[in-house]
């Protein structure tokens, strides 16, 4: 590993010019608990694709005369819940809907958070009624919205999707104006102006790259709110329905039972930690390896 | 022994995505009581990085060879806490982008006072006047208005003078001046430049100054150290390297001086004369 | 010269910044920052401007390039007014306008490699292919004096004059008529600084270009420019040729400027004119002469009255009573 | 920055009038009818058109909408469908305990929040570092549920140290602020969580500017660099953060109100929506947002303050 | 508000016992409120003219001293004299006609006024005789007349004032203060027309979360909690100096078909689905809480009879499987619309799981409960699963309610529409003598069997678990308790 790493670093000395890209991807090698992060990801993706190949017992598959087993018992690796159902088995079948779940609805809240804060961090006479649309998105109960949602476009994971991106909009609008309001006021922002640069490259070019760190942050983090989300939503009849494992869900369920087999949410809520954790590492990590003031390990 | 500053075999590396880059390499000088000794060179050849160096101030991807002794006090591998001690009291530095090197949400009085707070343990009231003078001293009308201002509020020559305050606050045995006056009108240099000489004169300071302008050279170095691609390639007394200068690139330099009392037009003589060449490290 | 259409003209301008103060932010002052500049600048030409720091340089600069709202006057650029020009429009006088900033640093993106800074110009104005627009950054990265493999550096990985070369570079990328130059070239050492001049002069030569070239370095400014402004607390206190500047200066303050410029030659004792008094500052604005708190030569009058915008000789103006 | 006052006062007024009409219409749009409720499966269809013509249900919808606003004029907020409360008088009751509650979790998040972000950006990498991100990322995956159940099983049951719900006492009492320690608790660790990665993320970015350097040039000890030349300027991402989660705070003590047995305006607004009891809902909505558009008017003069670069003009 | 609760978890203090309910109360009048919730404060405060037997269920005199039916459309009901509501006003016919009345007037739009909506006049005979007509003979005449709902409210409170906020009643308790969504107050009524209650002070603490109640029992800051959820029985029941209680109810839980639909309305299809259903795997899975017994009316409900097991549908996978392929069922897609809230969710997993056994496809849809009301109401589902809490334990106001095809489209659910069960509802209705009514109910209740629009998976259990100390708890079977008897030892 270091020997290929100095290699790389002889490559970039060459005039050949690499994509930003893979410099990037590069940098974000270096960093060790990112790489641990990609490693976790790639782990769950793997499960969730190869799910039916992991598993002895369907994720449906009652047994109750085997119900709220513990860890590991008769030959449960993760126990089974209340209904005799293996949690291993719904864990990593539950994989496929959590991942897209969190990651669809945070990246097309995050669009939508972008365009209103870069729009309203920018443009002065847009930030009014821009951040007033924002508070409204804030103020509107998540609750009814989703009811609206039902009452409109039916009940499917794909309004799910929905329902929790339009939650994530407002949040993620208000933290990218704020960084917009103060790179705006930067120099070089200006030295665009004099370059006649227009006002969609300033604001995609020269003010996104300098807010990412805060985006990246918020958008990794909301990864686990919104897969918590989805129970609320599944209580409102939106979602996943039962018996279908979903990590949220899960928990939900899990919590009437917290005396008698505390681990059947427990597990879940440990699965949505590693997947932000890992997540959030790699965001980190990527963070770092965008930021040209990085410290280099030498 | 009893040089104020004594620099010995410095070698300054960025590590860089494209491998390491020696900004300085090797370098050693020395710099006595009451002194003042200028760096001249060629833009990137390691000045600052000189300078950053002394201060222990390198970015986080720099790192440091060699021995540097403020006062026979090794200065290389000392820890922050006890750096902490030493910056801004017994050696200060004025930076190169005045910028950037004022932080942006203070008002231009928090952040004079505080050096003087720290080291001098003067109460706000006595660090707000002697505030005040400094600005006096540094040229800055209206200095009461002016300490409630912000960095983003002054002209860049104002911020620059702000830094030479802050540098200057604590009397400090040592001072390193990075490009201080780049930016100031000549009536101001020139106050500066009295100014930094009356301390140095009264306090027995040491002055590493770093400049372009051999005029300002001329008026305020007792030694001049030059450097290209980050070696000394001369150092001698100001009126030995201005007369009689040995290597070829002070040569050159000097000979490159815009004179304002020279009536041609001197660089449209000279383009044919030279290729110009100039390439950093 | 003077029946051609001068390619910029200002008429009064004014700029002020308020100055807000208390919890409330309430505007208890203005900063006089330029006040009443007039002007022209012709096809070709370099127009210096010195003067003390904080005068207005910088932000009269801005302002000419529309950079700036400016609280007042007028600027023409090719006898259009470029204060109510619509945004296409004034996408195209910005390809012939540009300017190096004061502060090389802060006015690059943090997180662009200069290679992309550069080439970001063309993809702005030029609808070169991106192999041609590659070619044109590492050529002039050469042309500064950079070198071809610093294209993929963060600006932060440059000195303080290898940063300014970038902002000349990324200034003249695109042959603008009109390039404001503030202290373009002071961090740099003089044979770099020889070098670039010698660059500016040539592309001058070559495209009929037009500087202005704001500058505290006077040796530089007087071999560089036609004709010099000295400005002083924001207004004009005298213009004339170079020649006309450096030979026969007639403000007290250009009088003092000029004597205090350091001498390449160590030793020399100078007599440079100190200025006494008290410093007045842009947002406490004297009345009368603004310069009379300093001036050697003021009289009662100076205090009330303003001087007049006057020529005292062919091409040379001067605002003062006394002289 | 009276003139941003102003104009933002007036921009909630349009706020709360454009929140009041969506949400009368979802309501009518959503499913559920709050005739069926109160009258329950039993109910024939007359006696739930009784209701309906009694709770004024019979008549068209924007009839009712306008005649809201018409009250809303005259000061009244209606009255609840479910027990005929008078609006204001059910808010006021319960908002004290809410405001309790989202104030409390709120400092508690900006305290733990700061300091473990602050810490981790200092040590970045180290095993505070790492802990302190574990920490944060076990704080928004553990869900307030979950978290309050067990605050309330160790340390109210098990060790019997703190009550086990209600806020009943004066916040400046003994008892009121031990009542409030568990609660806060759970609400807060979420938006603390958020909180710390933010002033972490952003405290790297300040820490390598040159501005820090000049501080450190001067001497400036470590303690004051971090805590009072970099904060400041690491404050902007994280006062919006703080800004944002204040009304998330509040939409969002809902759960711990339920845990914790808090009769608060959270469990007001579930109730009413669970209940379809519009002028509960109207009520409650409205309230929250007008809170939540003065905390983000006073982070935006936060901003200022903070940053002088920034005015509002 | 009450005092700190700091003092109240010292509440050791006898004569005063607090009760953890899950919601508020939505009222105080028995008028005009119909949740479980307000009878269980109204229940304390209010008398009804007859009450029934919590262990037997037999309707006996309360505010009534006896009753006379001189032909079957009339009742003549002779009160209790001397008694006084809590503000003084005495109690006698004219506040029975007063209150019956306001439960009948479109206007006030009780929500229960169909309890008495058979009678059609009401007479002051004289101060303390109230004669009651009606046009056919109401069979569950003292049913109704027993139910919470139909209390006697003290005329001049409710005129001039709000009974809803400040209730007057005859009972026990009086009305101490409500400060809503928290708490309600009663104390001891001293002046009650028998010897006063030995409790002092009665506080009805709402605590949303079931698991929090459950620790405020532990910790003692509540003493009394009731309709203990299963999963958490095992909780409870481990918990020192708590008792728990258990006993059958009259809640009947049921899978129930809308009979519009097709192939719902097909009776194979139902014997299917009624084969293939394994309701003691499910009544396993609570713990306790809960009888397994398939005839919808329960064995707590008046109108009972073990016969009807034999017309049941006892669990037999083959059968089903074999109904299943030989009516072309295979793969059949089903939608199981199921409230998301009490058991349901049980019900529906365990059931989903069941049926996918016998070869349907069935998708579970999950509603919260306005939308479910909705939904449900108009028909707009497949199979669902519902509950029924009969507040009388009178098999007519089961069988009526949720199977006579007046009520499609309102409370009857599955639509089941069969002339000749709602001529054996309507007879038992119409029909005063009791051992006829009973005859009927169990006819009715046979053919609701044999043809299945319920699918019965359950019958309740009432439960409470309260702290040893306290004595003389009993809940009946409809879920109610009264405090009157109640003490802290
Ligand atoms: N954004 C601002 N807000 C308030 N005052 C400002 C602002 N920008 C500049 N000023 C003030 O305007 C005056 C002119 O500033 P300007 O930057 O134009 O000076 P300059 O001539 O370029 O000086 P220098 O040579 O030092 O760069 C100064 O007094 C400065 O403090
Ligand atoms: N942070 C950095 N990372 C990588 N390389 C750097 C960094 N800072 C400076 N350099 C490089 O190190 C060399 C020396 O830089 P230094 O800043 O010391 O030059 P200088 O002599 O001060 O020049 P100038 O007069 O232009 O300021 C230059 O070639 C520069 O490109
Ligand atoms: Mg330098
Ligand atoms: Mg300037
Ligand atoms: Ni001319």
């Amino acid at each position: 590993m270091p020997s290929n790493l100095a290699l790389n670093g002889k490559n970039a000395t060459s005039r050949k010019r690499e994509s930003n890209l893979v410099k990037t991807f590069k940098r974000l090698l270096k960093n060790k608990l990112a790489v641990f992060g990609l490693f976790i990801i790639a782990i769950l993706i793997i499960i969730a694709v190869f799910a039916p190949l992991l598993v002895s017992q369907g994720p449906f598959e009652q047994n109750l005369s085997e119900t709220e087993l513990g860890v590991g018992e008769q030959g449960h690796l993760l126990g089974t819940d209340n209904y005799g159902r293996d949690m291993w088995s719904r864990l990593i079948y539950g994989a496929r809907i959590s991942l897209v779940v969190g990651l669809s609805s945070v990246i097309l809240g995050l669009i939508g958070g972008l365009i209103l804060g870069l729009l309203g961090g920018y443009y002065k006479k847009l930030d009014g009624i821009i951040m007033r649309i924002v508070d409204l998105l804030f103020a509107f109960p998540g609750i009814l919205l989703a009811m609206l949602i039902i009452a409109m476009l039916g009940t499917s994971l794909v309004n799910v999707i929905i329902a929790i991106s339009i939650w994530s909009i407002p949040g993620c609008a208000r933290i990218v104006r704020g960084s917009a309001l103060s790179i705006k006021k930067q120099e070089y922002i200006l030295a665009m102006k004099s370059l006649g640069a227009s006002d969609a490259r300033i604001i995609l070019k020269h003010i996104l790259p300098n807010c990412t760190a805060p985006i990246i942050v918020f958008a990794t983090m909301r990864m686990g709110t919104a897969i918590l989300s989805t129970s609320a939503l599944s209580f409102l009849g939106l979602g996943a329905q039962p018996p279908t494992p979903e990590w949220g869900a899960m928990i939900a369920a899990g919590q009437d039972f917290m005396w008698s087999a505390p681990h059947m949410s427990v597990i879940p809520g440990v699965a949505i930690m590693l997947t932000i954790f890992a997540f959030n590492v790699v965001g980190d990590g990527l963070r770092d390896a965008l930021d040209p003031n990085m410290e280099l390990d030498g | 022994m009893g040089h104020l500053l004594l620099v010995e075999n410095l070698v300054t590396q960025y590590r860089t995505a494209g491998g390491k880059l020696p900004a300085v390499q090797g370098i050693s000088f020395s710099v006595n009581k009451g002194e003042t000794l200028c760096i001249v060179g060629e833009s990137g050849c390691g000045k600052s990085a000189t300078s950053l160096s002394i201060m222990g101030l390198l970015p986080a991807n720099g790192e440091i060879t060699g021995s540097i002794r403020l006062k026979g006090d090794e200065i290389v591998g000392k820890s922050e806490e006890q750096l902490q001690k030493i910056r801004g009291n017994e050696m200060s530095m004025i930076f190169q982008e005045p910028m950037t090197a004022l932080n942006p949400v203070f008002s231009i009085g928090f952040q004079l006072r505080e050096p003087l707070m720290i080291h001098r343990k003067l109460s706000k009231k006595e660090a707000t006047q002697n505030s005040i003078d400094l600005l006096d001293k540094v040229g800055i009308p209206n200095p009461e208005e002016k300490l409630k201002q912000y960095p983003h509020e002054l002209s860049g020559g104002m911020r620059q003078r702000v830094m030479i305050a802050m540098a200057l606050a604590c009397d400090p045995s040592l001072l390193i001046a990075d490009e201080p006056t780049t930016a100031l009108d000549v009536t101001i240099q020139a106050q500066i430049i009295e100014l930094i000489d009356d301390l140095k004169e009264q306090m027995g300071m040491g002055v590493v100054f770093v400049t372009h302008d051999m005029g300002v050279v001329a008026e305020i170095a007792d030694r001049v150290m030059v450097m290209y691609g980050g070696e000394v390639v001369e150092m001698g007394d100001v009126y030995s390297v201005f007369n009689s200068p040995q290597h070829s690139y002070t040569k050159k330099l000097l000979a490159a001086v815009p004179n304002v009392d020279d009536e041609s037009k001197f660089w449209l003589q000279e383009a044919t004369t030279d290729d110009g060449s100039t390439t950093s490290s | 010269m003077t029946d051609q259409q001068p390619l910029l003209e200002v008429k009064d301008l004014k700029k002020y910044f308020p100055i807000k103060s208390g919890v409330l932010q309430r505007t208890t002052a203005n900063v006089k920052a330029v006040e009443n500049v007039s002007l022209q600048v012709h096809e070709g030409e370099t127009l210096g401007i010195v003067g003390e720091s904080g005068c207005g340089k910088s932000t009269f600069g801005r302002s000419v390039l529309g950079l700036e709202d400016i609280t007042d006057g007028t600027i023409e650029f090719r006898g259009d007014h470029i204060e109510g020009l619509s945004k296409r429009k004034l996408k195209e006088y910005k390809k012939d306008m540009q300017m190096i900033f004061q502060d090389p640093f802060a006015s690059l993106n943090p997180r662009q490699r200069i290679g992309d800074a550069l080439e970001e110009v063309f993809v702005i104005h030029s609808s070169l292919s991106k192999a041609d627009r590659q070619k044109r950054v590492r050529e002039l990265l050469v042309e500064v004096g950079l070198q071809e493999d610093h294209y993929n550096r963060y600006p932060h990985e440059f000195s303080g004059g290898q940063r300014q070369r970038i902002g000349i570079a990324r200034a003249i990328a695109l042959n603008p008529s009109l390039i404001v130059c503030d202290e373009a070239v002071s961090a740099l050492d003089v044979s770099v600084q020889a070098q670039i001049i010698r660059l500016l002069i040539d592309l001058q030569k070559r495209y009929q270009l037009t500087y202005m070239f704001i500058s505290h370095d006077l040796g530089v400014v007087k071999h560089m420019c036609d004709r010099v402004l000295v400005m002083y607390l924001g207004t004009m206190v005298e213009l004339g040729s170079s020649d006309q500047i450096y030979k026969n200066p007639l403000h007290p303050y250009t009088r003092a400027l000029l004597s205090a410029i350091p001498r390449p030659i160590p030793g020399r004792k100078k007599e440079r004119i100190k200025l006494e008094g008290d410093l007045p500052s842009a947002s406490n604005y004297p009345t009368g002469c603004p310069f009379h708190t300093r001036c050697p030569l003021a009289q009662e009058h100076c205090k009330t009255v303003v001087p007049e915008w006057r020529e005292v000789e062919e091409g040379h103006f001067i605002a003062c009573h006394e002289v | 920055m009276i003139g941003l006052v102003v104009r933002r006062l007036f921009q909630l007024v349009l706020l709360l009038l454009g929140i009041s009409f969506l949400v009368f219409m979802s309501m009518f749009i959503a499913p559920g009818d709050p005739a069926t409720i109160i009258g329950g499966p039993t109910a024939s269809n007359s006696d739930l058109e009784a209701i309906r013509v009694d709770l004024g249900l019979d008549r068209p919808v924007l009839v009712q909408y306008f005649d809201y606003l018409g009250g809303i004029l005259q000061g009244d907020f209606g009255y609840s469908y479910q027990t005929g409360q008078s609006v204001t008088e059910a808010i006021l009751t319960r908002f004290p305990n809410t405001i309790k509650l989202a104030s409390a979790s709120m400092v508690v998040a900006i305290i733990i929040g700061i300091i473990a972000g602050m810490i981790a950006a200092i040590k970045q990498n180290s095993w505070i570092d790492i802990s302190s991100t574990t920490f944060s990322l076990a704080g928004v995956s553990i869900p307030n549920f979950w978290l309050g159940t067990m605050l309330i099983l160790i340390f109210a049951v098990n060790l019997q140290w703190l009550p086990v719900g209600g806020l009943n006492s004066s916040i400046f009492t003994f008892q009121g602020v031990v009542e409030l320690i568990l609660p806060a608790i759970t609400l807060g660790t979420a938006s603390a969580a958020l909180i710390a990665r933010m002033s972490r993320s952003a405290m790297l970015e300040v820490i390598k500017s040159d501005y820090i350097r000049t501080a450190k040039a001067k001497g400036v000890k470590r303690w004051s660099l971090i805590w009072i030349h970099a904060l400041r300027n690491a404050m902007i991402p994280v006062v919006t953060v703080i800004g944002i989660n204040f009304g998330a705070l509040l939409g969002g003590t809902i759960i711990t109100e339920q845990v914790f047995a808090i009769n608060g305006i959270g469990r007001l607004m579930i109730d009413a929506i669970a209940a379809r009891d519009f002028p509960v809902v109207q009520g409650t909505v409205l309230l929250v947002a007008a809170i939540f558009v003065i905390v983000n008017l006073i982070v935006d003069i936060i901003y200022a303050l903070i940053d002088p670069r920034i005015t509002y003009n | 508000s009450e005092s700190s609760s700091g003092e109240n978890s010292s509440s050791e203090a006898p004569n005063e016992v607090t009760y953890a309910t899950t919601t508020d109360a939505a009222g105080l009048s028995p008028i005009d409120t119909n949740d479980s919730v307000s009878s269980n404060v109204t229940y304390q405060i209010y008398e009804t003219l007859f009450t029934q037997d919590p262990e037997t269920l037999e309707a006996k005199p309360l505010l009534a001293k006896s009753y006379e039916t001189p032909d079957d459309n009339t009742w003549v009901i002779h009160l209790r004299e001397d008694i006084k509501f809590h503000d003084g006003t005495p109690f006698n016919a004219k506040a029975v006609k007063y209150t019956f009345e306001q439960i009948k007037d479109p206007e006030r739009a009780a929500p229960r006024a169909s309890l008495l909506e058979p009678i059609s006049s009401i007479e002051v005979r004289d101060e303390y005789t109230v004669v009651l007509k009606t046009e056919k003979p109401y069979g569950p005449m003292l049913a109704a007349l027993s139910h919470t709902n139909a209390a006697i409210v003290s005329p001049t409170a409710d005129k001039e004032g709000d009974i809803n906020k400040d209730p007057v009643g005859t009972g026990p308790f009086v009305f101490g203060e409500w400060v809503e969504g928290d708490h309600i107050t009663l104390k001891r009524n001293e002046d009650y027309w028998k010897d006063p209650a030995s409790l002092e002070k009665v506080t009805f603490k709402v605590v949303p979360e079931t698991s929090t109640a459950i620790s405020m029992l532990e910790t003692g800051k509540v003493q009394f909690i009731d309709a203990l959820p299963s999963d958490q029985l095992p909780r409870i029941e481990s918990l020192k100096g708590v008792e728990v209680q258990k006993s059958e109810g009259t809640r009947v839980s049921y899978l129930g078909f809308n009979m519009d639909k097709a192939p719902f309305n097909e009776l194979k299809f139902r014997q299917a689905v009624a084969y293939g259903v394994n309701q003691e795997a499910y009544v396993k899975q609570l713990n306790g809480l809960g009888t397994h017994n398939e005839s919808v009316i329960g064995p707590k409900v008046f109108g009972y009879n073990e016969k009807a097991k034999e017309a049941s549908y006892p669990y037999d996978k083959e059968k089903a499987s074999q109904l299943i392929e030989e009516n072309g069922y295979s793969g059949q897609k089903v939608t199981l619309l199921t409230a998301n809230r009490d058991n349901y969710m049980k019900m529906a997993e365990i059931v989903q799981a069941q049926l996918t056994e016998i070869g349907l496809n069935v998708e579970i849809e999950t509603m919260e409960w306005a939308t479910f009301l909705e939904t449900g109401r108009k028909g707009n589902y497949e199979m669902t699963f519902l509950g029924w809490s009969n507040s009388t334990a009178d098999g007519s106001e089961l069988l009526y309610p949720n199977l006579h095809s007046d009520n499609i489209d309102s409370s009857n659910f599955s639509r089941y529409s069969n002339d000749a069960f709602d001529k054996l509802v309507e007879e038992s209705r119409e029909t005063v003598d009791q051992e006829v009514r009973k005859e009927k109910l169990h006819e009715a209740n046979v053919m609701a069997i044999k043809d299945a629009p319920w699918v019965v998976m359950q019958h309740g259990t009432v439960t409470a678990a309260y702290d040893e100390s306290v004595k003389g708890l009993v809940v009946d079977p409809t879920g109610q308790w009264l405090l009157y008897n109640v003490s802290r030892e």
